[in-house]
């Protein structure tokens, strides 16, 4: 299992604000969960296609398309941040 | 030790400021920052702004940040709180405090916090308009701030 | 408009900076500055340190060297708090607090009129040792500073 | 007349704080006026010789060596400024 949140606007696209899933065999990077979540279609095609600005952190830390991911993780995605 | 604060309260710049100098003789510049929430941006009157954050990566994101900050610059002490929650136009959003023995090291740590909060730390905005409610987007410009300190990760692109 | 005080008491960098910006919502980002006495300087401990000015030519030499700043970047208001007489370790001496409505700006001209101040303005420190009274060198440090921003003339050499 | 000030280390050095004197005929510039002091020997000769750090203001603005003087005006001589 991996938990997964979203914040923000991807929160308000997506209509949820988390999920927990099993990672299914070969889903190891970001890059590849990303791809897995667009493949369901509809809001999640339009809001993670590749071209989004998404920004996905691993466990609390800012990540990459090539971070792993491992069953356990917790990962983020969410828009550009806008604090300050 | 640094303060790294996310909290709904407002907070008093001056207090903050002076304690995280008291105590310390050696401490000869302390270079400070506040966000204040504007009543206009990109051209449309904002009421409100709500600011949502990712508790539990929130801090840590900050942490990291002073931390790269007092090992790039001999610093003291830093102070970092930055609200969540509602804000309306003129409250405060965000303090960066430093207190050093020189003012150079004092601004440039107190800048770098600043630039690298803007780009890695996971807050965003949303502001109601008499439009409607909108997601503040990132800005480019963000980015080329924190670029100048050798940032190479894009946040808005 | 500019608020320029040469006073021998102490000033409240919090209130100050509130005051500065209350009134305008366009202001989003106030940088401010804060130098302070030291208990040790060049390796001696300072029990006391006086500062002379220069009465009639200090508050214009503050002047100008605000002008300047708000003429090369756009910042809502400014203040400078400048302090003289006798003052002691951990007391406050100067306050530089610039309003805008973004960031990058206000922290330039906070460090353009700090850097300006300390090789321009009519201000002399003398310090107190066990070993005696003595007055303060100026630093070339602080004339390298001031070249940062195309300032040509030198102070400490 | 000119009212001549003298700050700090300087007016410590020359034991007194100002003092307003008529300008000799050809001394019409900082330069000229400091060369005129330094002749008065001791104190002022050791206090602003040509090589020792003085900083100069004319009528409050900082000045250069070139800087003319008049009668009437205001001229400075203090060390390098240390505030802040």
């Amino acid at each position: 299992m991996v938990r997964i949140l979203y914040f923000a606007k991807l929160r308000e696209d997506l209509g949820k604000g988390g999920e927990e899933i099993e990672l299914p065999a070969g889903v190891a990077t970001v890059a590849a969960l990303r791809a897995h979540l667009v493949a369901r279609g509809g809001a999640w095609a339009a809001a993670l296609a590749q071209g989004k600005s998404v920004r996905v952190a691993v466990n609390h830390d800012m990540a990459e398309p090539t971070t792993p991911i491992k069953p356990g993780d917790e990962v983020a995605f969410f828009p550009p941040v806008t604090g300050g | 030790m640094p303060t790294i604060r996310v909290q709904t309260e407002d907070f008093d710049a001056g207090a903050e400021t002076a304690r995280l100098r008291a105590g310390d003789p050696k401490v000869g510049a302390v270079a400070s920052f506040v966000g204040v929430c504007r009543d206009v941006n990109e051209g449309d009157a904002v009421t409100t702004m709500t600011l949502e954050h990712y508790p539990g990566m929130t801090e840590k994101a900050l942490a990291k940040i002073v931390d790269e900050a007092m090992a790039r610059w001999r610093v003291v002490d830093v102070t970092v709180i930055h609200r969540v929650g509602e804000l309306r136009p003129a409250d405060q959003i965000v303090l960066v405090a430093v207190a050093g023995a020189h003012r150079g090291e004092a601004f440039a740590a107190c800048e770098f916090i600043m630039d690298y909060l803007k780009t890695r730390a996971p807050f965003w905005k949303k502001e109601q308009t008499p439009q409607g409610a909108r997601w503040v987007d990132a800005r480019a410009g963000d980015d080329e701030a924190a670029a100048r300190w050798g940032a190479d990760e894009k946040n808005a692109a």
